[in-house]
């Protein structure tokens, strides 16, 4: 019934299973909107933050997703301005994941702040002296952007494009991509760097502190380049997920590939760089702040083997993996190393984020720990929900995947 | 001609306008005043502003009687604080006064009369009419007289015209007993003479050393100045103290010397000292006889005692040096935490050294003057509560206007008949469970004109005022109202008459009448004679302004002769050893709930917000202890002992004895002190415990 | 924010920030306009078919664009970029100059697997063809195997008489099944007549121009190399259990292929077939 | 620094020995400051209170164990303000005449940036709105308005009554004012005078003398935000505890 809407020479499953898919999503929706509604209305005493854990879940959840998401501007870097046409068989995928990833950040934002009606004093009394002010600034721009690469792959659809208004400004603006691809790799590359730069500059939290190349500490560098390297993976991962969910063939196996080799190959930089970092850290930052970097590892839960496990399980492993290209060519271990990567990442983005808070500062400080209240939770799924419905209503009616109609055939 | 719109000229014009404000100035005026509504929400209460003034005036929340200065906007107080130039608290005020100001808003404040009548868990509280209240009181008062039973009236502040007319009262009745909740270390100390030498009060400010066993002297016991005072004769090298307690509380923290001992050996670490000071002739007072004290002592060498108290017998030996050779010197002790055998035991070392009627030992304070004890009605003899039998009080009488009872409950419970009442006046509502209660509202502290007398650590007493900076609600009752109309409901004829005004202000005129002592004016923070004042009004006027009249000290010529066989039954005290597995449970409390009259809801911020809630009841154990049993901090555990049993979060505190698990029962909560072994005075002893996680 | 805001202050951290953040709100507000301005023209001169030709030209599959000059085996591999717009292509006018068609070898109408074909007509690639007559006037139909694919269309909905069609423009749509088709016109001109094709032509156009460019037709033998070549793709679109290779014994084809094979995604195959993303 | 010579620098120095932990300075701050009483589910992680006063004891087991008081309030850093510079709509002031570090709830919008960056916890989040038994909202100081829910709050060395000070002497036509006529309420409430509170730049009073003796130090000096609150005592664990950490990276730096 709803075939007018879908692509030509595609199929999709019937507009039934199709309510199915989403019922739970919505559901998964509703709840965490309620959940939202509580801490607008009630205030943040929902959560379980506390003057020592001021950021938690959400704060952490924001890092990362805005990490994952990366793959948009990076992928339209590639193809717009480097020219690697291949990459257009997942640009549009791409696009909509930032767009869900960042607008979900977004929103967590817009409840996490104790006022949000005040939310634009950023913008009015700017102190551009904080690297929050960075990230407000650069994401707000981004989302725009985001926003407006979202428009041509809805006006692509089937039935919109037979307005011709529609269709021709799809035209015209499909022409200028460019700039909005250059644009937005501005303002990722500043953005990523600045939430890097968030925990870098805390002088008062020597685990999270690093010293400063120009006016950004290390972090802002090392952000910049695991979520470059990270992105491509996220979206080599979704496409593979959705690929299965829906049982089709999307993409050429090449373009997989290619994916997992670009991220590979940034990874292993990224991974070089921050294990420089690391050692200059623990040999001159952390001691000269009058820590041992030791001191930070003792506490139980937070050992040694989460810096293992982020540096060299998630980190060097999956980038010699991706770099190598039997295990390329073999799916499953390609999956396996870009799913490592991503968790590579979001351990990363753990670490900066609660161990910081988690670690004492005051010599005679406790080590504090923090579980998030549901709402808070429930806050955090309900983006995981927006987002599958976001991508799911975007693949049935919109052309995700270009090559999905010759692949079918074939 | 009829025109028609298409959708797309709606739009247009829509778009135009739209775009055509955005130009104007007023959006973004708009938004920048947006930043100004949303400053605060509008149910946010803003403070009323205005001119400030200063008001003077004396607390009345203990007997330390301090001089301080409220902030006030209109009338309103809005901030406390100390007279510097004030005599007894040079300034200092405590954590309860800096915040008293509050405790007339406080949500437990009691409006009307009303009977509690209260089985433990669901007691139902009547409001009923003061009158209506009197009858049934006068009653039952009647009734105890009828059936010779006791009728008494208890007094936390003995010494005020309102104590007088208790007094009175209870001369007027065929056995009425008056009783004072005062410092029974010091009572227990008048007792070893053969007649009282008068009121005994401890010399602190000028003694050379102070040998305190528990007493928190240097937190909340007496003047809150006395930190700052003793820190500051300290670096003179004119004061010393020695802190005898098992637990490191901050007296221990900050003394010269802190001596841990197990729970409950006080009595026989003092007795081993005596031992050692008689044994070593270190001090010998010839003119008593003190022979039979001797030989009983006997039993207490250092080495038994270090056993007992679980120290080094240096440390016994020291401290007695250090005792009898920096005199004058003191001995005080905590009343309402300690056996009576510990107080006299300690109290007999003040007489040993011969430290009683010495300046900077226990000094003997003049009675101030007082027309109403002086009138044709007389007054009935004080008497302690434990000299009454058991189960023979029909109707107690508790004047808790000025601060809570510092008498147990258990005790309380201990003394009264089966059908017996419990009339207490007092600003908040206290339930007692285990009896019928009549609570009589009374105004709160700057509500009412209040008399303050005492000092039990200052050679000599005082007497100030305490005006009423605010207007006191309707229906408040006072101590002389309250007992005058109790008198005549019951028929009680021989109470002096007239408005509390009027018997302060005879009150006044007789102490202008005598001529001495001195008056602090704090006004112009001068401390003159009194002789100087010109008429007795002045002093009523400098009085009521938060001056503060002081009773010149009593110059002691001789004391009469001592009987120390008071402290012959010593030999009860013996080490507890706990059963294995088991602990020696020491009752405490957070000292924010020392008193229990209530107190401002600020108080949360010194218990870091959460250290009151009744599920703050919590337990403390020496780190290795609790490691033994198991036992992480915060944990929740089960407290078994004889008695009861209750839960408890346990912290573990490296500064803990070993085996003795200190418990502190949080505001309004299941008292820890019903899990402890009480001795025949109310007293408590450590008592066995078990500890189980749950 | 602005200078006029409280606590604003002309420091370098100020100027460079807001400036930098000022641009790329410029740069993205202009280059919106812009967009939007284009559009608006590009409506006013009514560029729209040619615009809607060439993004369903590219949003087609490459299978879908192969070049004339492959299907000719001039080259091995060549995907058009050029909306199959000869007339404008280079390449093209290179290889026709070096190659003169001698039409005389054949004049009997080509057999394929059932399917005939004039070779005394112009083939687009959208599957129409182009005869002209002696006054000038050029007839515009469905060729055998298009019209097989529509059989009896469920509807028609025919230019009106003095339109204009212009090339990869539509000319006329029909109604098949749930989808709807639109042919494109393999010539610029003025509809004269139209009809439903019953009598084998559909529209009957006089051209703008005296001199009418058809480079961008296909003829004589690579018409046949064309059709085999979309013969085979249908072949293996069909291939499917349900239908099996039918077509492969060489037996005539059937009237109406929709209507014979049930089941198949004819709307895909039309798609492919008529060049409609 | 030089330009600011003649400019007060205002700064504490706390006697850690003479501190007895009553609570006072935590009391009579939030009496000073309009805080409320703690909301019935708050506890010591969401309460506020800008002084607040921290038990910290010598790790030795019984009877060895020995404890001092810290009362704890914002260490007014001077140097590279941790909260200052990472606050994104300038809600953190750091005032140049007097060096007190200031917030101002009307522009914060609650993010919490500030609360993270401050390594000495002395950053209050309003979890809840604001609430007073009845009647008692009539008690607050008229100096200084409340706040709102979900903005963030500190101790600014009692700002209102700086003012105040000003004021008064504007009014009287003095420039500049006395020593004695500016003093935060938590040093004056101290019944023990464990606190002493007063110009750092003036080299002649009683904080800077302090401050500069070798029994004073402060928290986390290394951090190197030259915070303006100092602590003193003469007992040697204090000193070796507050420093701990940095003796043991320096060893490491040393063996390592």
């Amino acid at each position: 019934m709803d075939k007018k809407f879908i692509s030509r020479g595609v199929s999709r499953t019937s507009i039934g299973n199709f309510g199915l898919w989403i019922s739970p999503w919505a559901l998964m929706l509703v709840v965490g909107l309620y959940a939202v509604m509580l801490c607008l209305f009630k205030g943040l005493n929902q959560t379980n933050m506390d003057n020592r854990f001021a950021f938690g879940l959400w704060i952490y959840l924001d890092l990362t997703v805005i990490a994952l998401g990366a793959g948009a501007f990076f992928t339209g870097f590639l193809l717009y301005i480097l020219k690697r046409k291949e990459l257009k068989a997942v640009i549009n995928s791409a696009v909509v994941i930032g767009f869900i990833c960042y607008s979900g950040a977004v929103g967590v934002l817009m409840v996490d702040v104790g006022q949000p009606l005040r939310a634009w004093f950023t913008f009015w009394h700017p102190n551009v002296h904080s690297m929050l002010t960075e990230v407000t600034f650069c994401i707000t721009c981004y989302l725009m952007v985001l926003a407006i690469e979202y428009v041509p792959v809805i006006l692509k659809n089937r039935k919109i494009k037979h307005v011709s208004s529609m269709l021709v400004f799809e035209h015209e603006l499909h022409k200028l991509i460019v700039v909005f691809a250059a644009v937005g790799t501005f303002l990722s590359f500043f953005h990523q760097g600045s939430l890097g730069g968030l925990y870098g500059v805390l002088i008062g939290r020597p685990f999270a502190f690093r010293p400063a190349l120009g006016i950004w500490p290390t972090t802002f560098f090392l952000f910049i380049i695991s979520a470059a390297a990270v992105g491509p993976s996220f979206i080599l991962l979704t496409t593979a997920l959705v690929s299965k969910i829906t049982g089709k063939k999307l993409v050429k196996p090449e373009v997989y590939q290619l994916l997992g080799k670009i991220s590979g190959s940034i990874l292993i930089v990224y991974v070089l760089l921050k294990a420089i970092d690391t050692l200059i850290w623990i040999n001159s930052t952390s001691p000269s702040l009058g820590f041992s970097a030791a001191s930070f590892y003792k506490f139980s839960g937070f050992g040694t083997w989460i810096m293992f496990a982020e540096i060299v399980l998630c980190g060097l492993v999956p980038a010699l993996m991706l770099l190598n290209q039997n295990i390329r060519q073999q799916f499953r271990w390609l999956i396996t190393a870009a799913l490592l990567a991503c968790t590579g990442i979001v351990i990363n983005r753990f670490v900066m984020t609660i161990q910081t808070l988690a670690l004492p500062t005051l010599p005679f400080d406790a080590y504090m720990s923090y579980v998030p209240s549901w709402q808070e939770v429930a806050t955090f799924l309900a983006v995981l929900a927006y987002g599958m419905l976001v991508y799911s209503f975007s693949f049935r009616y919109l052309t995700l995947f270009p090559q999905e109609r010759e692949l079918q055939s074939l | 001609m009829e025109m028609n719109i298409t959708r797309r000229e709606i739009l247009r014009f829509v778009g135009g306008s739209a775009l055509g404000i955005l130009l104007t100035p007023v959006p973004w005026k708009a938004l920048d005043d947006s930043a100004i509504w949303t400053q605060n929400w509008p149910w946010i209460p803003e403070p009323v502003r205005g001119e400030s003034s200063y008001k003077l005036t004396s607390c009345t929340l203990c007997s330390a009687s301090c001089g301080l200065r409220a902030r006030c906007i209109g009338n309103q107080p809005v901030s406390l604080s100390g007279i510097s130039a004030h005599p007894l608290n040079s300034g200092a005020l405590c954590s309860f006064g800096i915040i008293a100001h509050h405790l007339r808003y406080h949500p437990a404040r009691l409006s009307r009369p009303c009977r509690i009548s209260g089985k433990a868990g669901a007691s139902g509280s009547t409001a009923m009419a003061f009158d209506e209240l009197l009858l049934e009181v006068a009653a039952a008062i009647n009734d105890a007289s009828a059936s010779s039973q006791t009728v008494a009236i208890v007094d936390g502040r003995p010494g005020r015209t309102a104590s007088h007319l208790f007094q009175q009262f209870a001369a007027g009745l065929p056995n009425g007993k008056y009783i004072t909740a005062g410092e029974s270390s010091l009572e227990i100390l008048g007792s070893m003479f053969e007649k009282p030498p008068g009121p005994l009060a401890y010399d602190l400010d000028n003694s050379k050393m102070i040998l305190s066993f528990g007493v928190p002297l240097l937190d909340r016991w007496g003047t809150p100045a006395r930190t700052a005072r003793y820190l500051q004769k300290k670096s003179e090298g004119k004061q010393r103290i020695i802190q005898v307690e098992t637990l490191q509380s901050r007296t221990a923290g900050m003394a010269d010397r802190w001596i841990p001992i197990r729970p409950g050996t006080e009595a026989a670490f003092a007795l081993g000292i005596a031992h050692v000071i008689l044994k070593d002739k270190l001090f010998r007072d010839a003119s008593k006889d003190i022979a039979e004290f001797e030989t009983m002592i006997a039993a207490y060498p250092p080495s038994a005692v270090a056993e007992i108290c679980g120290v080094s017998q240096d440390f016994i030996r020291d401290t007695a040096r250090e005792f009898s050779a920096n005199r004058p010197s003191v001995a005080v002790i905590d009343g309402s935490a300690n056996s009576r055998h510990a107080l006299a035991a300690v109290m007999a070392l003040n007489i040993l050294v011969g430290n009683v009627g010495r300046k900077g030992g226990v000094v003997v304070h003049r009675e101030i003057p007082s027309p109403v004890a002086l009138s044709k009605n007389k007054m009935s003899p004080i008497s302690t509560l434990d000299a009454i039998p058991d189960h023979s009080i029909r109707a107690m009488l508790i004047d808790e206007s000025l601060s809570g009872s510092s008498l147990p409950d258990g005790l309380l419970q201990k003394k009264l008949t089966g059908n017996g009442i419990l009339v207490s006046l007092s600003p908040f509502v206290t339930e007692r469970p285990f009896c019928t209660q009549y609570v009589i509202p009374s105004p709160v502290f700057l509500e009412s004109l209040a008399e303050l007398t005492g000092q039990a650590d200052r050679e000599s007493s005082s007497l100030s005022l305490s005006a009423p900076l605010v207007p006191e609600p309707a229906g408040m009752v006072d101590p002389i109202q309250f007992i005058q109309r109790l008198g005549s409901a019951a028929g009680v004829m021989n109470i002096d008459s007239g408005t509390t005004e009027e018997l302060l202000k005879k009150r006044m005129t007789a102490i202008y009448s005598e001529k001495r002592g001195s008056i602090f004016n704090a006004s112009n923070g001068q401390t003159s004679e009194l002789k100087g004042l010109t008429s007795p009004d002045e002093l009523w006027n400098v009085l009521f302004a938060g001056g503060c009249w002081m009773d010149s000290p009593e110059t002691v010529r001789s004391l009469p002769a001592v009987r120390l066989t008071s402290v012959s039954t010593a030999d009860r005290i013996k080490n507890i050893p706990p059963e294995s597995n088991q602990l020696l449970l020491l009752p405490c409390a957070e000292d924010v709930i020392y008193r229990n009259s209530e107190i401002s809801p600020l108080m949360s911020k010194v218990g870091q917000e959460s250290g009151l809630r009744p599920s703050g009841c919590k337990v403390y154990l020496q780190t290795a202890t609790g490691d033994a049993l198991g036992l992480t901090d915060g944990c929740r555990v089960m407290l078994q002992t004889k008695k009861g049993s209750m839960q408890a979060e346990v912290r573990l505190d490296p500064s803990m004895m070993p085996d003795v698990a200190a418990a502190y029962s949080a505001l309004n909560q299941q008292n820890i002190i019903s899990l402890c072994e009480m001795n025949q005075d109310a007293s408590l002893q450590p008592t066995p415990v078990k500890i189980q996680k749950v | 924010m602005f200078p006029w805001v409280y606590g604003f202050a002309w420091t370098p951290g100020n100027i460079i920030f807001l400036g930098i953040f000022f641009s790329v709100v410029a740069i993205i507000g202009a280059t919106v306009l812009i967009s939007l301005f284009r559009t608006y023209r590009a409506l006013q001169v009514n560029k729209t078919e040619a615009i809607r030709w060439d993004s369903e030209f590219h949003d087609l599959p490459a299978t879908s664009r192969k070049c004339r000059h492959e299907l000719s085996g001039e080259f091995k591999q060549r995907t058009c970029d050029n909306g199959f717009d000869c007339r404008t292509c280079a390449t093209h006018a290179k290889l026709i100059q070096n190659k003169t068609l001698n039409s005389d070898d054949i004049e009997l109408p080509i057999q394929l697997f059932g399917f005939t074909i004039p070779t005394d007509r112009l083939y687009h690639r959208g599957h129409t063809w182009v005869k002209s007559d002696a006054s000038g006037i050029y007839t515009v139909g469905l060729d055998d195997f298009a019209s097989r694919m529509v059989g009896t269309p469920d509807g028609i909905e025919l230019p009106a008489i003095g339109s204009r069609v212009q090339v990869n423009g539509s000319a006329w749509r029909f109604k098949k099944g749930e989808s709807v088709m639109r042919i494109l016109s393999p010539l610029d001109g003025e509809v004269v007549a139209a009809s439903d094709g019953s009598d084998g032509w559909y529209l009957k156009i006089k051209p703008l121009t005296k001199e009418v460019d058809t480079r961008h037709l296909l003829r004589d033998r690579e018409v046949a190399a064309w059709f085999l070549r979309e013969f085979e793709q249908l072949q293996e679109k069909l291939a499917d259990p349900k239908v099996g290779l039918t077509l492969a014994d060489g037996g005539t084809p059937v009237q109406d292929f929709v209507k014979a094979y049930p089941g198949v995604n004819w709307d895909g195959i039309l798609g492919d077939v008529f060049l409609e993303a | 620094m030089e330009s600011n010579e003649k400019k007060p620098r205002y700064g504490m120095v706390i006697d850690l020995d003479r501190c007895n932990g009553c609570g006072n300075c935590t009391l009579a701050c939030a009496v000073e400051n309009n805080v409320p009483p703690a909301h019935e589910n708050a506890n010591e992680r969401t309460g506020i209170t800008w002084m607040r006063v921290q038990k910290v004891d010598n790790n030795r087991p019984y009877p060895e164990n020995r404890s001092v008081y810290f009362p704890l309030t914002c260490q007014q850093c001077d140097h590279h303000t941790p909260c200052e510079s990472v606050c994104p709509q300038k809600a953190v002031e750091y005032d140049t005449e007097t060096g007190i570090v200031a917030q101002i709830p009307v522009r914060c919008l609650g993010c919490r940036y500030c609360m993270t960056a401050c390594p000495y916890h002395a950053r209050y989040f309003n979890w809840w709105d604001p609430e007073w038994p009845k009647g008692m909202e009539t008690a607050l100081n008229p100096d200084v308005s409340t706040r709102m829910r979900g903005v963030v709050e500190k101790c600014n060395f009692c700002h209102g009554r700086l003012q105040a000070a000003r004021a008064k002497a504007a009014v009287e036509g003095r420039r500049a004012i006395a020593d004695a006529e500016y003093i935060p309420a938590c040093a004056e409430s101290c019944p023990t005078k464990a606190i002493y509170f007063g110009n750092l730049a003036d080299a002649g009073s009683e904080v800077s003398r302090l401050a500069k003796e070798k029994n004073s130090f402060r928290l986390l000096e290394q951090l190197g935000t030259e915070p303006k609150v100092y602590f003193r005592s003469e007992q040697s664990w204090v000193h070796e505890q507050m420093n701990a950490k940095l003796k043991t990276a320096e060893k490491e730096k040393i063996h390592g």
